[in-house]
Order: structure tokens, then C-alpha cells, then sequence
């Protein structure tokens, strides 16, 4: 089960049981609500802001394990961030989780993320990895628009 | 599937492992392919038979006068009454179409265009008003409830529903108190395809003929796994898909009682279902070919009708005996499972051969994922039945289905692997 | 095609004969197929996709967390990539259908959807109500015409048309007359199946966007025949058929503007096309899936990526090259046969590879018959076009079509079997 | 052109040169018309009775050599023969057209239409064929009706 293994890192088994961020509070500036059509499973994302900063992201929701760890890395990952900053990390992710394997999510900029990387190589589940990083995106389209 | 004692011994371990050698996919090193109830697996005669037409007698049908085209409508039309003959029907009464969904769309199309006022006055009857109602189950497949759920909307009648028990039962009470003198059409499946449950079609055919309504059945897991005949089951309009009964996909088809076929309107319009067109207006031939526009999935067709006769090989008082061992197989493995809810009727009672169920606390993806590192392709999600799942509780669930390649080796590999799925993910939270 | 000169040269007569060794059918001794209009044949190439697809490959797409559903989704959308750089449309643009003719019926019966109400505020824009405008021409397929001819019925529209003249060359006077602040929908073919002739696409579109009318083509006979770019045709929807271009039957697909699929509510409903459903009410994913109702042509949309393989290695420059050679040696040589009448352009205009005829006091299906007998299969009848046909003049029509793998050789056998077959029914009555 | 020649026998280009009985009179007791899709070919037939025998079938139409002559032969056959009679051989002539060239049209009962037991090995001609006997079975339909 080396490949369940490496998909299901100790940080994402951990997170899925312990999730963090998790429960919507009053007063978000920005939210979105996510389905992925396959499986049901829904999540929505809040942004609360202080200007053009993230002061804290909540997220509530069901789904599998990489979705609900990976809402929590997101809401870990976020704080501090400037919008812009958001947006381009969301876009790198995506292309991490795209790259079929090839390309790892920068530690750097990505944080616990990281530990998503496995993800990429399961196109079925790439679905799942994103679905909170695709509701972030679409609260801060909402905001700007 | 005999609901009581099998008709027909289920087949041997070595039957099985005979057959399975005609499936080239099913070769595929470490594969135990579960997922049949979503699509199966096509044996190299069916891909043999399409093969041959396309390198020897491809041509469009019903339209050439050459003899290429001419032996070509032949095996198209040697298709339409092999299929027929499967389901016990004539062979004017079978339409083909490119799949159950598109089968369903037409049956409510249709309807629908009756509502607008097209197909004149023998189109009446089927015309839906304010005040009528439509009637679905609460297990039925999104394809056998949004085109009803649009119709509605279209027509301004209302929709309603036969709701399920914990089991995912149909509340039989409750659909003599739904269904009733403003019904006008009840649609249901045969068999659940998350539950393998088979409905109680006569007396749900009782129900709707005591008040008159049309009966539509979706009959996309029941013609692949039962002795299947239209004529004793009593049903207005059936509809299935041919990629889940050994054949290709592109093809399917709608069943109906040559009245109610001649009467309803079309639905898709174009070439070759009609007899007289001008500028203004357009005259529709008879049926089947009246649903039938455009150019006709030929090949498809053809190699639905091999798959109908592989199955008639089999047998079909066999296939369905031998999905009743698995399912039970399945059903009683899964039941034995510390941390895992079967969905559907309990282990020993009457199911195809599939079973869905949880694991507590872990998500359908989550199982499904350690499941396919042991090579067992199982689905899991929803199975396009969102309200059966609110209704049993979950979102998500997970569905092994077997078919007549299915053996019990196999079952067995998918239960220990679903052991480790619980051990995997451990604590329940 | 270029209506100038050729951008390429048309194909040698070598290059012919290597291509119809891919073509098992013609191997068919003494045939001469010249019926590729209604559909064409299939390379061993489109054959052999599919089957390796369905023998290593074969699962429910879009549906599975398995690894084989997970590779083959990634197929079936590596397929819809291939065709929709082919027609230089985006991924998320190309639709599948089951042909072109459910492609047109989806752009006729989600537009009649908007009419009833559906789609919300978004499809407003695409409602029709009584005195509104839908306009197509006198030269349409009966796949472009009856489907908008049952829309207007079912929304008080008016369905105009733009007439010919005796060549069978719309009238862009009359259209210029015709297309006016009524018109919402301008729906018309590329080319012509029985002219052969390329319509003005320009001038139509330019007409139809000055009154902001939505254009729909049917490029059945175009995408397979000439290089084809969707932008620069400026069209707003574009259907097509697979069997028509070396592809398999079952599939077709429906290429629209992002924004204008995106606007349309949904035609055909079920699984796979949805977000959330509950009992009361459903809500529907964006464009393609939004009109991919139910379980896909799989292996057929991977014969069809194949067969676009296909003709990018032939060059869509020279394919028309070489129809336009096979077009006018078919159009001189009927032209000078004495009692035959040329229907569409006149020898040496532009026209695609196939010409239709009449043989003055002959009916069509006698001279067909005179032709089968000689091994040419043709395609006798009205064509699936009657309004064309009454307006110049005939009821029926022989048409001959040929394809990339239609050899000079087999024009010259059609037009002395054709020869005969006047003589034979000699007197003109 | 052996095939085509058993197909187009002497006596039906003839007919289709030189038809029988073409051409609508008033008075009908029944007619009908029927289409063939495939090419849009149409053929009225109509039968003009005394009380319950055929004194004339009449047609008009537009069509191929085969279903110009076999509404010919149609209408020399029939005057003279009861409706039950005509109903028979129009069933016979059915039976044989769909044959596929086993069973030839019965000289006795169907006279001229022998000349058309060829089309029956050509399917898609038969429709050509059949076309004027549809009709008058048809209109005999209504007529009872
Ligand atoms: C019960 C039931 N109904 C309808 C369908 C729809 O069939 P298809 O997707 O082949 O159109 C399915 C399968 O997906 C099914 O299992
Ligand atoms: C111009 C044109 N439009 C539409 C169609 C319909 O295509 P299909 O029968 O593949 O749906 C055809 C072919 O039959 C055609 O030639």
C-alpha cells in the first residue's frame, strides 16, 4: 500500500481527523459554497479580511480525507496573505495538482501543502484536493467583482 | 432473478472462469473489475461482430438503394429483433436511442411536445396539465428524475414521490396514497442501482392502471441480470443502455406498446422519421422510425444485438441466479464487517449483484482509494442518486457490482481489501 | 476548400491507392463506393483505437475513482482535445452528441427550454415569442429545418427561409430581405449534401450579426471536407456527425461559444450533467457537461479523435484539393452525358466532391439500380432534403460523393455505368 | 446486366412508359395515398366499386419504373374480384415481394405481377413495389372502417 501511502500522508490522515479552521463564523467579507458533482461532497470557504489582507479563512463541509486536510492546510496557510498573494498561490497549487507528479507544490510558498503532492498523481482525486482552494478562488472573484 | 427458490442453477467457478476468457479487459493483470453497474465490460465477440460489419457491410441504412446499403438496413434491422425478441416484444416496438438517459428524454420529451399540443388529437391523452401529477420514486437514478423533474417545470404539473425506508424500501403505503386520479404518469426503476433491490413492479403497475396512468420503466439494471419480458410485466414504456448488458456504448433502447408508440409525438426531429416535408410543415412516419432521426448508431446496434446473444448463451435464468450468489456473497461479507453499514436489503434477501455501503467515518473516495491500490475498481460517490443518499444519511457511498464475469475469488479480494480500508483509516472520528 | 486556387495540391493517384489500403470495406471486389456523403468508411486506424480502448481501457468516465475510470476519462477527454483543436474551438467548447442531428435538436430544444422559461435570467436572451423570427434556408438538410420548424410551433415563432435560385445558390438578395430585426436565429448549412456547393458563411453571418441573431451551422459536410476554423467563421453553434468523417457512428458533437453554451439551459437531463439534486429540483454543471446527459460514446469519441488523426495526416489542404478534383471531374463528365441534368453549380465552379443528377424521364431509383448493378453504390432519393428537390423541380435525385480515398478510376466507372443506365431505360417518356 | 434485366423485365418498362388505368376519376368509393420516405414517391389509388366487387382501380402518381408498373399491373388485376378476394391477393403479393426471391408471385392469382417477382431479391426495391398495393390496401381499410 505504498501508493495509498504516500497519497495519504501522516499530516493529511491527521488533519482529516483533527480538522482545523473548520466552522463558519458571522461577518466572512467573501464566501463560496463548492460541490464536486462526482461524490456530493460539498465546502464552503469564507475569507474574513482586513483590508486587502486575510486575517482568517473558515471553511465548513464533508468530503473525503485529502478535501477536508487539504481546507485545513488552505486555512493554515492563508493568514496574513494579501489578496493578490491568495490568488497567486491558489494558481500555483492548481498547477501542481495538474502536473500529473511532475511538479511539487514549493514548500515555500505553499506551506502543508506540500504533503498534497501525492494527490497529483491521481487525476480522480485532484478534484478533491482543489475543491477548497477553487472556493477561496471564487470568494475573492465575488469580492473584486 | 426468482425472488423465491433460482430457476436455474447459478454457474460453476469453472463456467466463470471460461467466460471471463472472452472479456480482453478482464485479462488486465491484478484487475477485479467491480463497477459493472456503471458500465460493463464488452467480450471480443461483440467487439468481433461491429468489427465485421464496419470492415464488410457498412453503409447508411434506410436510405441507399445500393446493395451495400441494403444488406447493411438488413443487419440493422436482424439487430432491432434480436433485441426485441430478448425483452419479448415486437420488433416494431423497439426504438433505438443512444442510451437509457436518452430514452427517458424522449419518453418526456415527448410528452412534453403532447403538453405543447403537438401530435394532434391522439396525442391527447398524454398532454399534461396544472393539476396533474407525475410520479418518480425516492431511489430513482437522476436520469429516471431531473427529465420528469423538467417536465413538471415545462407543464406546470406537479412532481411527486414514492418515498423509501431506512432499508431504501418503497414505502408501498404511502405510493397508494400518492399515486392516485391526477396521476398521470409513474416512472420507476426495476432495480436500484445503488441498492440491487428489485421494486414490486405489478403491484406498482396495479396502482398506476387503477387510475389510468402511463407507466414508465426504467429498466437499466434489471434487462442486463433478469429474465426480462415486457408483455408479463405490464409496463407502458422500458428503457435501457446496451454498454451495461455486454455492448457498446452509443446505444440503448426505448420499449413501448405500439399504441402509446404511435401516438406519442416525436421528440429529436430531422431525417429519415418523417414521410412528407415542405418549407411549413413536416409529416412523421409510424414508429419506430419516428424516433428515430438521423443517421442510427448502425455498428452499436449490432453489437448490442451479439451481446443479446451471448447472454442468451449464458442464459439468463443463470445470470441472474449467479448475481443472486454474488450479491449475497457480497451482501453477507459486508454485513460481517465491523465499521461498515449495508445499504439496501439485508444480507439473504433478494438483490442482484451488487451491494453499496459505508464505512463509518471514512469517505466513499477514501475506501474507494484504498480499495483501487488493491486493484479493485469499485465506484464511489453518489451514483447519480443524490436523494436516495440524503434520504439513507450519507452523501457518498461505496458499490461493488459483479456481472456474469464476476467470481467469488474476486468478491472475497474486494471484502479483505475493505477490511484494510477500515484498519487503514482507524479510528472512527 | 479554396475557392481560388488550391492551397495544396490534390492528392496522386498513389497517394489515393496507399489511403484505400487502410480502408478494409474497399477492399470489396468490383465496389465502387461513391455514398460517402451519407456516411463515410473507416480506416483499420479508427478500428483499431476503438478496440484497444475497449479491450485495455473501457470504464464509466467522469464517474469512477478507480485507476481505469481515472485513465479512461483522461482518454475520452484527450479525444474531445483532439477534436476540438481539429474544428480551433477550446476543450470545454465541444460538446458531445450522438450525431448532427442531436446536436441541432439540442440547440432547438435548449433554445425552446429558454422560450418556456428555463435557464433563468441568463437565457433570456435566446427566448422566442410570437413575432419573432427563426430563419434557415430552402437548401437545408431536414436535420437543419424540421427540428426549428417543431420550435417555432412550440413558441409562436415565425420559421422563414431564404429561397434558391435554379442552381440551387441561395438568394442573398432575398436574404438580405429576410434577415431583419425579427430574426433571432439564422441556421444554415456549410455545404450543401446534394449541391455540393459552399454557401456564404461570411455574408450570412455579417447579416445575422447586424440584427443580433444567433447562427447555427450545420457543417456535416464541411468539417469533413475542408480545413475548418470556427473562429474565423464566426459562427455562434457548429454541428457536425463523426460517421461522416471517417469516424464511427454514435457520435457527433456540438462546438458553441463558450458564453452562448454557458447561457443555454440544458436539453437532454440525467446524470452526470448535475451539481445538486434534490427531489424538488436540480442544478446543472457548466458547459460540456451540462449537455452530456447520462453515460458518453466513449469508445466512439476515441474512433472519432482517431479519425481526426487521420485526416491531419493526410493534410485537410489536400483533402479539399482532392475533393475539389473529384467534385469537377463528376460535374464535367454527368454534364456531358446527353439526357442528364446537373443539379447545383455548373461544371468548373466550386463545389465539394460529389455532384447530383437527373436523368431526364428516368427515375432515380432505376437509375441507382442500373448503377448497383455495375458495383456503384450511390444514393438515390430526395436526400433528406425535399424542399430542395421540389424547388428545382424533381422529387428524387442520384447523387454520387466521394472521399479521401476516391480514386479518378472510380469517377470514370460511374460516369460509363450511368451512361448505360440511360441508354437502358432509353426512350424518355 | 443479367441481374438488372431479371429485375427490369420487358413488360414493366413498358408499363412505365405506357401505364394502365393512370389517372384520377370523380366518384371514387375509397382511395388512399401513400408516400415512400426514402424518396419521397407518391401514389393515390382509388376503387371504384359495384357493391362489393372491383369495377376499376385508378391511380396517379410519380415514382420508379417498378412501382409506376406495379400500380399498373394492380389495376388490370383487380376489377372484377370481390374486396375479400383483392384484400387475399394483396396479402399474397406481400408474402412474395418479402420473400427474397424463395417464392415466386402465383401466376394465377396475381397475372401480370410475375414480371415483378424479381424486385423481391432486391429489399430495398420492394418498397417500390409495394407501394400502389399499400395503398389500395389501405383504402380497402377504410373503407370497412
Ligand atoms: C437505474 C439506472 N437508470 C438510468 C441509468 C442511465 O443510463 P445511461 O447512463 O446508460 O444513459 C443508469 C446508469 O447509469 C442506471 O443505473
Ligand atoms: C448537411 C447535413 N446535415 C445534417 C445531417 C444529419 O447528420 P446525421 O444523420 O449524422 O445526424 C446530414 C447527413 O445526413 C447532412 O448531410
Amino acid at each position: 500500500m505504498s501508493g495509498t501511502g504516500s497519497l495519504y500522508q501522516e499530516l493529511i490522515l491527521d488533519l482529516s481527523r483533527h480538522p482545523r479552521a473548520k466552522g463558519l463564523h458571522d461577518g466572512a467579507d467573501a464566501s463560496s459554497h463548492q460541490v464536486n458533482p462526482t461524490c456530493g461532497d460539498e465546502v464552503t470557504v469564507q475569507l474574513h479580511l482586513d483590508g486587502d489582507v486575510v486575517r482568517a479563512v473558515r471553511w465548513d463541509g464533508e468530503g473525503c480525507a485529502i478535501s477536508q486536510a487539504s481546507a485545513s492546510i488552505l486555512a493554515e496557510l492563508a493568514p496574513g496573505l494579501t489578496l493578490d498573494d491568495l490568488g497567486s498561490r491558489i494558481a500555483l497549487f492548481r498547477t501542481a495538482m495538474r502536473s500529473k507528479g511532475r511538479i511539487e507544490p514549493d514548500e515555500e510558498l505553499l506551506g502543508d501543502a506540500v504533503a498534497l503532492g501525492g494527490v497529483s498523481k491521481y487525476t480522480a482525486r485532484v478534484k478533491c484536493a482543489m475543491l477548497p482552494w477553487v472556493a477561496a478562488e471564487d470568494a475573492l472573484a465575488h469580492r473584486a467583482a | 432473478m426468482t425472488l423465491t427458490a433460482p430457476a436455474a442453477p447459478a454457474l460453476s467457478t469453472d463456467e466463470v472462469l471460461a467466460l471471463r476468457r472472452d472479456f480482453p479487459l478482464l485479462q488486465r493483470e491484478g484487475l477485479v473489475y467491480l463497477d459493472s453497474t456503471a458500465t460493463s465490460q464488452r467480450p471480443r465477440q461483440v467487439l468481433d461482430a461491429e468489427v465485421a460489419y464496419v470492415e464488410h457491410e457498412h453503409a447508411a441504412v434506410h436510405r441507399g438503394a445500393h446493395t451495400l446499403a441494403a444488406e447493411a438496413t438488413e443487419r440493422f434491422e436482424e439487430a432491432r429483433g434480436t433485441v426485441a425478441a430478448f425483452i419479448g416484444a415486437d420488433d416494431d416496438e423497439v426504438v433505438w436511442t443512444s442510451g437509457a438517459t436518452a430514452a427517458l428524454n424522449l419518453v418526456a420529451g415527448a410528452i412534453g411536445n403532447a403538453s405543447a399540443g403537438r401530435g394532434g388529437a391522439e396525442a391527447d391523452r398524454f398532454r399534461l396539465r396544472e393539476g396533474d401529477e407525475v410520479v418518480v420514486t425516492e431511489l430513482e437514478h437522476h436520469a429516471d428524475l431531473v427529465p420528469w423533474q423538467e417536465l413538471a417545470l415545462r407543464t406546470g404539473a406537479t412532481l411527486r414521490w414514492i418515498p423509501v425506508d431506512d432499508d431504501g424500501a418503497l414505502r408501498m403505503d404511502e405510493a397508494a396514497r400518492i399515486v392516485g386520479p391526477r396521476t398521470r404518469v409513474l416512472a420507476f426503476s426495476h432495480v436500484s442501482n445503488v441498492l440491487g433491490a428489485v421494486n414490486p413492479v405489478a403491484d406498482l403497475v396495479a396502482l398506476a392502471r387503477e387510475h389510468g396512468a402511463l407507466t414508465v420503466l426504467d429498466a437499466c439494471q434489471s434487462v442486463p441480470h433478469l429474465p426480462f419480458d415486457v408483455r408479463t410485466l405490464g409496463v407502458d414504456l422500458v428503457a435501457f443502455s446496451g454498454h451495461k448488458m455486454l455492448g457498446p456504448t452509443g446505444i440503448g433502447a426505448l420499449w413501448g406498446r405500439r399504441e402509446v408508440l404511435n401516438a406519442l409525438p416525436p421528440f429529436l426531429t430531422g431525417g429519415s422519421m418523417i414521410t412528407t416535408v415542405t418549407m411549413e410543415r413536416s409529416e412523421y412516419l409510424p414508429a419506430p422510425q419516428r424516433f428515430e432521426a438521423g443517421t442510427q448508431p448502425t455498428s452499436q446496434a449490432i453489437g448490442l444485438a451479439e451481446a443479446v446473444r451471448y447472454l442468451q448463451g449464458v442464459g439468463m435464468e443463470r445470470v441472474a441466479a449467479h448475481e443472486a450468489a454474488i450479491g449475497d456473497r457480497l451482501a453477507e461479507g459486508l454485513d460481517a464487517i465491523d465499521g461498515v453499514r449495508l445499504l439496501g436489503p439485508r444480507p439473504g434477501a433478494p438483490r442482484v449483484g451488487l451491494a453499496s455501503f459505508v464505512v463509518d467515518g471514512v469517505h466513499a473516495h477514501d475506501v474507494g482509494q484504498v480499495l483501487d491500490e488493491a486493484g479493485v475498481a469499485v465506484r464511489v460517490g453518489h451514483h447519480c442518486a443524490q436523494p436516495l443518499h440524503r434520504r439513507l444519511g450519507v452523501t457518498a457511498s461505496t458499490r461493488a457490482s459483479g456481472y456474469v464475469y464476476t467470481t467469488e475469488d474476486e468478491v472475497d479480494r474486494f471484502l479483505e481489501a475493505t477490511v484494510q480500508a477500515v484498519r487503514f483509516f482507524g479510528v472512527r472520528s
